[in-house]
């Protein structure tokens, strides 16, 4: 089980903060495509990856990351802080 | 160094007198205040900022060490706000205290330049006709290559 | 704008306070303090610094104005001070508010270039074997080619 | 007459802060030329001119400035504030 995050509009769209997620997947990009797959609502918040992004145990990553050793995955808007 | 997260405001007098009496051989001190603006139609109610609390911090951090690896500075600071603010209001700072002017106007500059686009902060722009969410600006991921 | 020259000390917090205040839309407020440095040997008692009382306020006047036509600012502060001055006391400020970040850091960094080696003061250190004249840093001089 | 200033070192060599000279030379470097054949501290203050800098009526300028108009003429070392 891994813990997975969205934040702002991305967790708007999935319409939670958090979920607890079982894969068999490899990588971040396989995670999504099997999210994708669930219900329209991760379809429509994973519709274009090269507005999002991600991170696997709190820090910045690419989607072809892999998922061995992650307990929390996050995915979410470029960010706007400052 | 200090980095600090919180929904309360701050006093940039204080910090800055607390940065520079921390006992090491200042000469330049350089401070960044960042402020709530209002929109291009002046109708901001409010911002909301969110943050992803188990990261931000580290994130922050991190970026620090970095800036004190790379110039040579005394002392480094970064407080940022989450939560509800209003146009005017502070939403962060940075400081950074060196010898010589140069490595604190750099290493500030980069801090800004990585906060912007690299610490997990969304900001919600709140007005009575409803929200939308920041959108980033290219020119703030452009100023990354610099660095 | 505001310029001032000034033997006693200021508050740098109500002074970016102050300047967050003048009713612009402000979203970025760079500050610089400089700060009296010992010198290599921890030997300065204190700094001497003089000035050319006719010349330094119109002298630095031009200097901001020519920052607030060459970037875009909504207000601009340099604070400088003369006479006797201790390790570890406030020399000068400059303060710039701008909407955008980048505005307010050039135009500091413009001012502060601009002050080390054009605005009329001359700096004495003085220790106990005697005193001597701040000698001009080649590099300072240098920093202003890139303006 | 102009009223011409020294600071810093340059005030220490010739040990005035500032004085009225009558002159006859149109440029500040005839000026300067003057000065020097007066006496030994001006020749001292002004012995390489690569080390000052001089302002006219409280405006940095160069040496081959003309006096037309100077009221007050300023030398001094280059400037170490900020």
């Amino acid at each position: 089980m891994i813990k997975v995050l969205y934040f702002a509009w991305v967790r708007e769209r999935i319409g939670v903060s958090y979920e607890m997620v079982e894969t068999k997947s490899e990588t971040i990009i396989g995670l999504v495509d099997e999210l994708r797959q669930r219900e329209p609502r991760y379809e429509i918040a994973f519709a274009d990856l090269s507005t999002l992004k991600v991170a696997v145990n709190q820090e910045l990553c690419d989607f072809d990351t892999k998922l061995s050793g992650a307990s929390e995955i996050a995915f979410f808007p470029p960010m706007t802080g400052g | 160094m200090r980095v600090s997260v919180q929904s309360n405001d701050f006093d940039i007098g204080k910090e800055l007198e607390f940065l520079n009496n921390s006992g090491r051989n200042n000469g330049a001190i350089v401070s960044f205040q960042g402020v709530v603006r209002n929109n291009s139609t002046n109708s901001l109610l409010h911002m909301d900022i969110e943050q992803y609390p188990g990261m931000t911090q580290n994130a922050i951090s991190n970026y620090v060490e970095t800036a004190m690896e790379r110039w040579s500075l005394n002392d480094a600071l970064v407080i940022h706000r989450h939560g509800k603010l209003f146009p005017g209001d502070r939403i962060m700072m940075v400081a950074t205290a060196a010898m010589h002017r140069h490595d604190a106007f750099q290493s500030a500059e980069f801090l800004m330049d990585y906060l912007k686009s690299r610490a997990p902060f969304w900001k919600k722009e709140v007005t009575k006709d409803g929200y939308h969410w920041v959108e980033p600006i290219v020119d703030d991921e452009k100023a990354l290559e610099r660095w």
